[in-house]
């Protein structure tokens, strides 16, 4: 295995033109409404801004200029260790240490870029930022590394949708995500993740073992993670929050599918160091075919966090007989102020409710569909709406073939 | 793809006694393993919040012997008595109608991998075996008891309830308050259709380390309710290893955590729902003071074929000081699909609202305290029937929370 | 003649161990509008589930046309889409799934059986709206999830809804009245006689008279015991109100 | 003259940030009962709770006096004691505590704090059945863990049960006909009724005036904004009934 391959087509393209229209024709695929041409060409009030990362180098930055009026910094990380080394210097690695876990350790020693986003103080980010991922170099790792600061009594969505083409070898993805909020800024990120699971078999596919951290390090802050996650052979992915900040709160809203031979292990760590600090939790397990969802969860109240607040809510819907799903909850309170709720369930859809969908002419595949995109709406609302619909159709591609 | 260190790990004073004790019972293979892993650290999963390897900083040696003149530390009036002393089983006087006590060679637990199960069965030389057939009226109560100066001991019991029949067993846990180190096990297979109730209460003096391992086996139809309680000890952890071995079992599992100043109270739970139509409740909660840590890792296992399974659990915690901790691990691991699972899992303080109504009445905060923490407590008592057992529980409890006072 | 709309022969089903359905024999015409009467337990909801395709029973014996067509060969959805429509009892809640949602996506999956293209949005609309006016159903109740919290005159009305919305040449309707007050009663009622036409049947099954007091039937059967015993005109049912079922019961057990 | 039994006097109070009660002045007489009667909001609730000692409050003026002695000093098991009831609006489960159980302690807890001793289980046992015969109180609710799993009117018939046996000087009502039918209405303003004496005072606060039918006052004051804005005799309350709140609002905010 390779760990990193920089592209071969070397002046990065400075216009759409310059694309690869594979890229393009994956953005289409994937079926998120980028509408970038539309939005390039001028036809549509952009309220998304793209970054893309193809093979770890970014190669479109679009509306830096508009953001640079409200003073955003939105560019690739290699450009921001040029151009803002100060920044870069203060917070990379503040969240997320070099030595935090193998991976993290591999991804600082051979990160080739990544996306950078700066929010100055008192600024609400006008629009949607949004990277998008793609692996395309055959047994490559991918390592890209992503930072955002929102600075004092900011606000910023950020997008983060991934794909891949199909390959038969499967390929390492070992990014590292690192959020800083301070004073009152909020941070909201979300990611629609359908990488290649592998073929039928459960030959091929990405390996997908991503740090991501957000750090709610002043007070009122909030860092809110909303994943769909669809793809992937093989996914470690724990997306967590350190509430340090007092009054700071944490929000991890997941939908995690497995199909095929997926092993997905997800879920996420709230970590209560500030006063009145509060977290929610919501996941939601969908596992089918030969596949293993497993939620992994740590909620902790450290001895200074009085009045820590946490709800979490599991919930694993199985679909067939021959996957399984499993929740691993670790849940640790050392202040006695701390108030912890956690609540779990497992089941399969009911054979009721799919013999109703039915009776009004369903076919198997659309009724477990629509009966999932149910289970899942507590979750799904969490996202910007031009994700929301599209994941609710990713959803249904991911069960395709789930009904026997 | 984790990297995985093949240093041998360094062995601290406990391990190196553990082993030189495998060595002498005559169990090389034990010493060797034991002496390749070490006591296992947090890093073990079923051991993440009780690492051993730092707890246990030392073993006494083995003693066997000591017969005791104590009674034991609780009584139910009417209860046929059984001891096992330092690990000895003393079989009692004559036996009830249906009772068949004897004792047998070795240890009582199958083999699971896990070191306490494994130094169980290295080191405790004869089981106390009970079989009961029938309907057994009097309360089985197993006294087992360590005395005299620090000793580690190992004690084993096997209990087979025959098909049809019903029985109430109390096994407890007392005796001196030196720094013994207590290995207990018990084996019971409940027959089909057989009804049991199997409580155990730790009231083991403040120095004393103490290990349980419960393992349950359920045949068709067998109804069994578990009560485990620590009340004592200074380091506690109570195995519950129950596995359904026949459709229409049912089970209900309960555990009861008062941990006081200094201590360290670990439940260890594994259900595990192997055939289909089979059902469980578990039902577990903690109560903190001073600075203190109760655990509680439960995990429910439905595996592939257990179609139709029904199981629910649920722990509570309930911390009355500023360090206490109360960790909790509820597991769900389901292999098959037509299932109805679910945990909860809650923690907090005592709740403002109902201190507030209570003291509008005119009881003290103190005494409105101890009335809502005894009554968060004494739910879990509430499905025992047998009154004089359900009193003696209670006193328990009791005793707790006022002990728990002065600590 | 043209076929009836429904044509059950011999029907004979299982659940389990326990046959419940013990020859069966119904045919309703196209426009006709029948009632099948009988006290709880005589396997009248059995007999609708059979129809609608639930798997928990096995046929044994006997078969069923719908307009012709052998329907126990079809899966549920096959049997909505020609036209088989069973308003539940007890209609099942469908939880994050709006009334919107769900409706839209009947009404196209059935609009694909028959190979046309996906309603609009605008023509969507308008057809609920349309049908919702008659049945008191307002946008509110078309934004929550499907029958999660509805009240029962509420689910009912759902139900009718749907029916009108998916314009089956059959209905069945499963003690509608149930849980139902007279006003909801009423609501309902009206619902379904507006959707009664020459070319659509209806099988209407209950306990009570009283729904037939305002859905009148034209044949009024008897059920007891997994069959048909008596059947008659809607005078039938005022006989059963006044004197029981007694009467129609087969020898003793 | 003697002393009221309470006497409230320019009261401030604030939850937080906000201001509830903005200088409220009431003063009821050994024997009377006073409703103070506001809509939702206007800090009805509030009051009671301050005068029963709930700490989420923060008390910024005034005074508060029970038979002449400071009750805002006290902590509320000590107000108790000094003769307060607060008849909670929402009475809290206490799972795991028998009714039995509680109200032993808390009529000890009297007890105990007028140097008194124990009341023997006979002693007590007689005293619960006498109190609880006129409010249909059975043996088998008193088993019960308190208040949970009670109906609203169970809920309410514990909470004047508790008055019975406490016999305060001084009884809050605190919406006590919120979530009761008119049957169960009748069962609590009949106990209630049964507990007026010439020193026992009573303030009941209520919303509709319906309560005033079963339970009728000497004094009703209208409650809005925080503070006392009229006072009358029971004929207030139907006037209130009759025309709303509107007319008694202070200045739009």
């Amino acid at each position: 295995m390779y760990f990193y391959a920089a592209p071969k087509s070397t002046p990065a393209p400075t216009s759409l033109d310059e694309v690869d229209p594979e890229l393009l024709a994956m953005y289409d695929k994937l079926g998120i409404p980028l509408k970038e041409r539309e939005i390039l060409a001028g036809v549509e009030r952009p309220n998304v801004a793209v970054d893309a990362v193809m093979d770890s180098v970014s190669v479109v930055t679009t509306f830096r200029e508009e953001l640079a009026k409200v003073g955003i910094i939105f560019c690739s990380i290699s450009e921001a260790i040029r151009e803002h080394a100060e920044l870069v210097q203060k917070y990379l690695g503040s969240v997320v240490p070099v030595t935090d876990n193998y991976y993290a350790t591999l991804n600082s020693a051979v990160f080739t870029d990544g996306s950078f986003v700066y929010i100055p103080k008192g600024v609400r980010c006008p629009m949607e930022l949004s990277t998008y991922f793609r692996i395309n170099e055959k047994k490559t790792g991918q390592f890209e590394r992503t930072l955002i600061i929102a600075e004092d009594d900011s606000y910023v969505s950020y997008l983060e949708g991934c794909t891949a083409p199909m390959r038969d070898e499967s390929q390492l993805h070992a990014a590292v995500v690192e959020l800083v909020a301070l004073e009152n800024a909020e941070i909201k990120y979300s990611t629609v993740q359908n990488w290649y699971p592998g073929d039928k078999d459960g030959k091929g596919g990405i390996y997908n073992f991503v740090t991501k951290r957000g750090d709610c390090r002043g007070d009122n802050s909030k860092i809110s993670w909303t994943q769909v996650e669809t793809g992937s052979a093989i996914t470690w992915k724990y997306p967590s929050c350190i509430l340090r900040g007092d009054n700071s709160r944490g929000e991890f809203y997941s939908i995690a599918i497995s199909n095929g031979y997926q092993q997905v292990d997800s879920g996420t760590k709230m970590i209560h160091l500030g006063k009145n600090t509060s977290s929610r939790i919501i996941a939601k397990g969908i596992a089918a075919g030969f596949s293993d969802n497993t939620y992994r969860g740590q909620v902790s109240a450290h001895a200074k966090a009085k009045g820590a607040r946490n709800f979490t809510q599991c919930d694993s819907l199985l679909i067939g007989d021959k996957c399984g799903a499993h929740t691993v909850p670790y849940i640790e309170s050392r202040n006695a102020t701390a108030v912890f709720e956690h609540e779990a369930t497992t089941s399969k859809i009911s054979d009721d409710q799919m013999f109703y969908c039915q009776q009004r002419g369903l076919d198997g595949e659309a009724a477990v569909a629509l009966i999932v995109n149910g289970f899942v709406r507590d979750v799904l609302q969490h996202l910007p709406m031009e994700f929301m619909v599209e994941s609710q159709k990713l959803i249904a591609i991911s069960l395709e073939g789930s009904v026997g | 793809m984790m990297l995985k260190s093949k240093m041998p790990v360094r062995l601290n004073a406990a391990e190196e006694t553990l082993i030189a004790q495998l060595r002498d019972a005559g169990d090389g293979a034990q010493a060797e393993r034991l002496n390749v892993t070490g006591l296992p650290t947090r890093r073990v999963e079923s051991y993440h919040y009780t690492d051993l390897k730092m707890l246990l900083k030392a073993v006494p040696p083995l003693v066997e012997a000591a017969n005791s003149a104590s009674a034991p530390a609780l009584r139910v009036a009417g209860a046929y008595q059984l001891l096992i002393a330092n690990g000895v089983p003393h079989p009692g006087t004559t036996a009830p109608a249906g009772v068949i006590v004897g004792t047998s060679d070795g240890a009582a637990l199958s083999a699971h991998d896990d070191v306490l199960v494994r130094l169980n069965s290295a080191l405790a030389k004869k089981s106390l075996s009970l079989t009961l057939e029938g309907s057994v009226d009097p309360i089985i109560q197993i006294d087992r008891r360590t005395e005299g100066a620090a000793a580690h001991s190992a004690s084993s019991a096997r209990i087979f309830v025959a098909d049809n029949g019903s029985a109430t067993i109390l096994e407890t846990y007392s005796g001196s308050s030196e720094a013994h180190v207590t290995n207990n096990a018990s084996y019971i297979a409940v027959g089909r259709n057989a009804t049991v109730t199997h409580i155990t209460v730790d009231l083991s003096g403040d120095g004393v380390t103490h290990f349980a391992t419960n393992e349950y086996v359920l045949a068709e139809g067998a109804k069994l309710r578990t009560l485990a309680i620590h009340a004592g000890s200074a380091l506690a952890r109570t195995q519950i290893f129950a596995r359904f071995a026949g459709e229409g079992a049912h089970g209900d599992f309960g555990g009861l955590n008062l941990v006081g100043d200094g201590q360290h109270l670990d439940f260890t739970l594994d259900v595990n729902h192997g055939v289909p139509n089979t059902t469980s409740q578990e039902m577990f909660k903690q109560v903190g003071r001073g600075r203190s840590k109760g655990v509680f890792q439960g995990k429910i296992v439905v595996a592939r074929d257990a179609q139709k399974t029904d199981a629910k659990m649920m722990m509570q915690g309930l911390m009355l000081s500023d360090q206490a901790e109360i960790l909790s691990k509820p597991e769900l691991e389901i292999y098959a699909d037509d299932v109805v699972c679910g945990h909860g899992s809650t923690c907090g303080e005592l709740d403002a609202d109902s201190m507030f109504y209570l003291m509008s009445r005119g009881i003290s905060k103190p005494e409105a305290e101890t009335m809502l923490v005894r009554g968060f407590l004494e739910e879990v008592l509430d499905p025992i029937e047998d009154d004089e057992l359900n009193e003696a529980l209670t006193a328990v409890i009791d005793d707790w929370l006022v002990g728990a006072k002065q600590r | 003649m043209a076929n009836p709309i429904l044509e059950i022969r011999n029907l004979h089903a299982r659940i389990e161990d326990r046959e419940i359905l013990k020859g069966v024999n119904l045919s309703i015409p196209a426009g006709e509008l029948h009632a099948v009467m009988g006290r709880n337990g005589s396997g009248k909801s059995t007999l609708s589930y059979v129809l609608a395709g639930k798997d928990d029973y096995e046929i044994t014996e006997g078969e069923v046309l719908l307009d012709g067509v052998d329907l126990l060969a079809m899966e549920p959805d096959e049997r909505a889409a020609a036209g088989l429509f069973l308003a539940f009892q007890y209609p099942i809640e469908i939880p994050g799934v709006s009334t919107m949602t769900f409706l839209k996506a009947a009404m196209n999956a059935q609009r694909k059986s028959r190979g046309e293209g996906e309603l609009s949005t605008p023509d969507f609309m308008r057809a609920v709206k349309e049908a919702g006016a008659t049945l008191n159903i307002d946008a509110s109740m078309l934004k929550r999830p499907l029958n999660v919290g509805f009240s029962g005159g509420e689910k009912k009305r759902a139900e009718v809804l749907q029916m009108a919305l998916l314009a089956p040449k059959m209905c069945i309707l499963d003690e509608t009245d149930s849980g139902l007050d007279i006003d909801a009663l009423q609501v309902v009622a009206k619902g379904v006689n507006g959707l009664r036409t020459a070319q659509r049947s209806m099988l209407v099954i209950t306990h009570y008279q009283r729904l037939l007091n305002h859905i009148v039937p034209d044949v009024v059967h008897v059920f007891s015991d997994g069959r048909i015993v008596e059947s008659g005109d809607k005078s039938l049912a005022l006989q059963l109100e006044a004197k029981g079922y007694a009467d129609f019961d087969s020898e003793p057990a």
